[in-house]
């Protein structure tokens, strides 16, 4: 049995980021080589070149970026790093890639607490490892106090997509099922229950995770999906108006069918914001072709994820109505669901 | 105007002298001043906007009502 | 969700509107006052479900909507200087003031903080001794014993760092308004659950009686509005009027006295400064003299507030359900809830950015 | 002749950036099709899909990434725009990779000047252009006000490594010449002199450029060279410190061959900094056997950029003292350059 | 300690009634307080220390100094 | 760049290396007094171009070095009150106070800011009224007309938020300190060129004459310091002793007389607390009674500064010159310029780190 070097390695007690850290000298070195080439670390990333060299297959790849600068930045359910890893993941999976390689770029806020960064940063490694992807270049910028806000991460990705794979949020069609993975709003009501100062608490758990492996075992029983994607800012309520205006198509929902956490509900009523406006970090919507809808369906509730249980149909494209999309309420009425509008405020009326 | 929203009341305390109470609404909790409803308990519903507590819900009351309207809407 | 599905219930929703189309014989004109009434109306498009005969006006029940300009445009000067904090229901953050929104300010770096009760607008201040803070105290007879619990707290712990900027209004006068203007058309009301949580209804009962009409009131749920609508009509048709309480789980005659009390203590009544409607004569709320340390306007001498309403704004008229949104010309022209020039084009129960949501579209 | 649309196309006054451009609703969407598209916009972008599509020949790829925090924003020769260009596309030169395609992941402060964006998004554009890379996918989020010091932008970037090209900076070779592309310092001084309370003023203009088609130059020309790197943060100090040790070889420089700018002379002279610890955006240190050097700055020199006439071989490669970087003074003397501890703050002593 | 630059002023202001200069340092310019070299002139060279010029350089000194060392040293 | 080149001339230099080696019959052990000087002999390998005899010695002038503890702790304990800003040189931003640097503390939330010159931070005053600004005024006779001056005028605008953490000192005390102990095996001085314009020379033809010393008062560049040496070496071969001033340029018998003038206005002299040295009779500066508005230590009465200086430190033995860097115990091993454990491993001039970066290795 041999002991293997394990991430994080160094503690830090009391130590934070300097400026030093950024500044391209032997503290960005240590930093580089005691935090992050020890969770991080492969043949790509240790060479410490200024770009990672990597062999990939012929054909199409997906490229995609992401900056990711929520707070707090540990949650129930995740940190900023898991976060950061599995976003952009996820947003080269929805284009029916598999994902291979990110960057990480931080911006650190002088003053940052190296056991913070530790804890991101092994949450990073954990998430790449579950999502099989590496980590393979990468950069540290340090502010002065006041000019961030404590930590802020860029991942970008690059991912193969195989052969005969079409998949873009232009491509809906009439007649297509759409399905969501699971409930909604759980990260963007887990995030606002973990900030102070609200006076509201709740044990909702973000959903924060990769979807490479489920959107993997999709495309693979049913290549014929027409579009995905991951309803996270704006949640649900953007994502659809983006399909359906990229499309240029109607979508029909089901109010009923929408799956909502009984305590994201709640917490719904009581902040006054709809749980379609709120952030989902682990949830694809799929469109596909009626007939493959239960398929779909079939895969999602055999992965184990939390709420897989929930994945659900809940509408169709229409071509009426192009780029809009309509709520049949539980009464048979109708209403638009509007693009939101800006950032979600709790409200009292 | 005047979101309110049902919820029980799961803990009852104080805090700069006044009554607070922490209120369960599905499993989301939220802290609610209850000085306006003194002699509610752990166990009861109340209604919060603001929060504020502003009445404890008549349980009985609202199932009788609901019975009448569901006996009614029978008919 | 206990005291939730119940009132969301399809079946016993259907069949309220069934019993609603049994009971119609003539065409009606009902005001909802509230604007959370507004909102659960036109989110679960009761409107479309209704008898084509039965129509609902949006009442100016909107704290947002009515919330004065001056208050706002005092807000945001006093808000602008060094050193002060304030404090406000989410819900402002959009409303436009004559020149800019708290938003656009907080965003030009003055130190604007989203609070859900102004009990931690009073935390705020108890952290930030150096600072002033300074909650915007808007709202109708349900934001008011909050309001001045806070004052009361202040006052006792001696947080001189800490003062409301009162904006309080009251239903009853509006109603009476409303009711005695030669151009009205409301025949019946939906009264704000919620206010009558606080208030009771014998007030009510005095309307009613007086401008004979029924004033029923109910919930925010489907089938509480339903209920109360359905109610209304009966009355309606059967030539009745007064109040019948369709909120009987929390709305009592007398509502609640504990907070009665506190409010008056706090506040004495005043002439109330509507936002688009003008003045209406004993409709207001004003911190009692004794806490005039807790006074925003006292304690911030802002001269030189000159409101400046955008003139194609008919937010009035609206609010009075004298015309619908679409009627006024701004209307999803130079009025959209992204460049929103009245307050009722800002709030999702705004009957303007509800009609602009919901209407007038493919449904 | 046709009009076609200009980038920038509309004219923001006083408008700045709110919260609600960076929530992913109605304002997120005006800001993509007002600011970006006009500027970047390609058919990968255009989709708005959540990650770009790319087809790239087979073989090896390069990818990087960094994020920029450069205060001021705007600064003689350059903004923060062309310099998150340029940093990006110099990084995948500098592995001997042919830069294609980059992300663009901005950071904005609520309140930050439309005009401003408008005006770091068309330099982007520009930077682009003459780098011949596109700008393939990106992402905004928007800060509260304090919480970022008004624009950040991470770049990742992908390129080709064509056939043969082995470059790294763990190649280093004993006899190795070391050229730099020019005069050392001209960026770290220039962004200096530009910064508000320093009591310095010049005319120093940053090097901000991308390198791609020198290099590329170069690579046709000298396919065997060694190493690159552009001395960005910690300037050539860094840069060559890092070549030494990740090459496990000694570094001597000739003091008298380094190439300063005089008035960057003076600067450091004034503020009691040293050049070689300052950063450069458009310089490339090169290394190269020693026969092919003359080679190579014949390439730089014919080059039309500005300084490209002060290039010059300032060192070579040695067996001695691995990992650690000598300078032989104008006296005959030795001095270690030593990698630079931290920022370089101005002195008095 | 005291690192002080020499170089030659080109500009000269009063800044809060201070008499303050600019001074070309090869062509990056630095503001320096004048105060203690009341009697200096545009195109004179002088020591900067801090923000303060210390001295006038006296230039015939210098280049008669330099002529008497290489003098000296070419003995 | 004129006035630099000229004394960067290899040529020259040459030259008088080769007249040092000529003029050399036996060992002879020098100090430069500055930092500055220090900072040119390590950065051009001068000592290394020596004769084998000729020792150069750093000497103990480095504001960053000499610095007290309880100055640097002061500083620290101030800066962390809210609404305080610090501004200082940014050579005192790493060096090590009792628990933390300046850096650290910034980077903790303390508003430290990198100033260029005194009149910077009287600025950063004149535009934070509400805000208290302090400058942390340091160093030796070169800085302390800077710092006066910005007294005399934060004096005459009445800016009273502004004040100076005064710890100045004077070369010649310590001179003569090293001088009298029975340790001393400095045989002859590079006089600081830039007090020297400041100042003039005529203590140090006392110091001269009474120790019978050789003292050079030289520049900073390579051809300065070269002849500075030849120079004293000629005089000690010669046994001549007194000052010979070799920076004719700028340092003149008498000095600067308008900057002495009014060093005397705003300071007194004053006992001399050094960093590792200890106190030295009358070879510090404090500020005078009628500018005590100004001063720091009486506006902030900072209780219990209780500086703790590592044990393993010999600064003071390396400073005046008792010992090199690399005889104390933590040189290298406990203390780097990464952790400094005392100030002269921080300053580009200290001689700790100098020896750090430029010998014991390959060279
Ligand atoms: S549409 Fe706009 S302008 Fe017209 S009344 Fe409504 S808020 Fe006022
Ligand atoms: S090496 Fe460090 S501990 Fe030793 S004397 Fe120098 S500064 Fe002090
Ligand atoms: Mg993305
Ligand atoms: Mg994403
Ligand atoms: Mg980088
Ligand atoms: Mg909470
Ligand atoms: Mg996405
Ligand atoms: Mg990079
Ligand atoms: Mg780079
Ligand atoms: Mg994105
Ligand atoms: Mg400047
Ligand atoms: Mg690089």
């Amino acid at each position: 049995m041999s002991i293997e070097l394990q991430c994080p390695v160094p503690h830090f007690n009391h130590e934070t980021i300097q400026m030093a850290h950024g500044a391209g000298g032997v503290l960005s070195r240590e930093l580089t080589r005691k935090v992050f080439l020890p969770c991080f670390g492969n043949s790509s990333l240790d060479t410490l070149d200024d770009q990672a060299k990597l062999s990939i297959g012929a054909g199409k790849i997906a490229f995609t970026t992401d900056t990711f600068v929520v707070s707090p930045i540990f949650f129930p359910g995740g940190t900023i790093g898991d976060l950061a890893v599995s976003g952009t993941v996820n947003d080269l999976a929805v284009g029916g890639a598999i994902p291979l390689y990110l960057s990480a770029g931080f911006v650190l806020e002088e003053g940052f607490p190296l056991t913070d960064l530790q804890k991101v940063v092994s949450s990073m490694a954990d998430a790449a490892d579950k999502a099989g992807v590496q980590i393979v270049t990468g950069d540290t910028k340090v502010v002065e106090k006041g000019q961030c806000d404590g930590i802020f991460i860029n991942t970008s990705g690059i991912g193969v997509i195989k052969n005969g794979i079409d998949i873009s949020c232009t491509n809906l069609k009439p007649g297509d099922s759409i399905i969501v993975s699971g409930t909604l709003g759980d990260h963007g009501m887990a995030v606002m229950a973990a900030r102070k100062g609200l006076s509201f608490q709740s044990d909702i758990i973000s959903d924060t995770r990769s979807l490479s492996a489920l959107i993997s075992e999709i495309l693979d029983e049913v290549p014929e999906v027409h579009a995905m994607r991951d309803p996270t800012r704006g949640g649900l309520a953007a994502t659809l108006n983006e399909l359906a205006e990229a499309s240029r198509k109607g979508i029909v929902l089901d109010e009923s069918t929408l799956p909502v956490r009984p305590d994201v509900q709640g917490a719904s009523e009581l902040l006054g914001i709809d749980p379609l406006n709120v952030a989902n970090e682990g949830k694809v919507v799929v469109a596909v072709p009626r007939e493959s809808a239960e398929k779909v369906l079939r895969v999602m509730q055999r992965h184990a994820y939390p709420s897989a249980g929930d994945a659900a149909i809940i509408g169709e494209v229409v071509d009426e109505h192009p780029g809009m999309v309509i709520v049949r309420t539980f009464l048979g009425s109708k209403r638009i669901l509007e693009m939101p509008l800006g950032e979600q405020l709790p409200r009292i009326c | 105007m005047c979101l309110a929203i049902p919820g029980k009341v799961v803990a009852i305390s104080d805090e700069n002298g006044l009554k607070m109470g922490t209120v369960d609404v599905n499993g989301s909790l939220i802290k609610a001043c209850l000085e306006y409803v003194p002699e509610i308990r752990i166990g009861q519903y109340t209604i919060v906007h603001a929060g504020f507590a502003l009445k404890i819900i008549d349980e009985q009351e609202a199932a009788e009502s609901l019975r009448l309207w569901d006996e009614l809407l029978r008919k | 969700m206990k005291f939730i599905d119940e009132y969301r219930d399809s079946d016993r929703a259907r069949n309220i509107l069934k019993k609603i189309e049994d009971t119609v014989t003539k065409p009606w004109t009902i005001m909802e006052i509230c604007g959370g009434q507004t909102h659960s109306i036109v989110r679960n498009g009761i409107d479309q479900l209704l008898p084509d005969g039965v129509r609902l006006i949006h009442g100016p029940g909107c704290p947002v909507c009515v919330t004065p300009l001056d208050i706002l445009d005092r807000a945001l000067s006093i808000v602008s200087k060094p050193g002060v904090i304030l404090a406000s229901f989410g819900d402002m953050l959009r409303v436009p003031g004559s020149r800019e929104t708290l938003s656009v300010a907080k965003s030009g770096g003055a130190d604007v903080r989203v609070v859900f009760s102004p009990l931690e607008a009073l935390n705020i201040a108890r952290e930030n001794p150096q600072h002033e803070v300074f909650f915007l105290a808007i709202g109708f007879e349900t934001t008011a014993p909050g309001n001045a619990m806070a004052i009361k707290q202040a006052a006792r712990e001696n947080l001189r760092n800490f003062s409301e900027l009162v904006s309080q209004f009251m239903v009853p006068p509006a109603m009476r308004a409303i009711l005695s203007s030669e151009k009205n058309m409301i025949q019946g009301f939906l009264a704000a659950g919620h206010v009558c949580t606080v208030t009771g209804y014998e007030e009510y009962e005095r309307i009613g009686e007086e401008f004979h009409v029924p004033i029923v009131p109910t919930g925010f749920e489907p089938v509480d509005i339903l209920s109360g609508i359905l109610r209304v009509i009966e009355m309606l048709e059967s030539g009745r009027s007064g109040v019948h309480n369709e909120y009987g789980r929390v709305v009592s005659r007398e509502g609640n006295p504990v907070a009665k009390k506190v409010v008056d203590e706090v506040f004495h009544v005043a002439d109330g400064h509507w936002r688009g409607i003008g003045v209406i004569p004993q409709s207001g709320l004003q911190l009692r003299d004794e806490f005039a340390p807790f006074d925003t306007q006292k304690k911030f001498n802002v001269a030189d507030i000159q409101p400046d309403e955008s003139p194609l704004c008919r937010s009035g008229d609206v609010l009075r359900g004298m015309i619908t949104p679409e009627r006024c010309e701004a209307f999803g022209k130079e009025c959209t809830p992204l460049k929103p020039l009245g307050a009722p084009m800002v709030s999702a129960e705004g009957a303007c950015a509800a009609y602009y949501k919901y209407h007038g579209k493919v449904l």
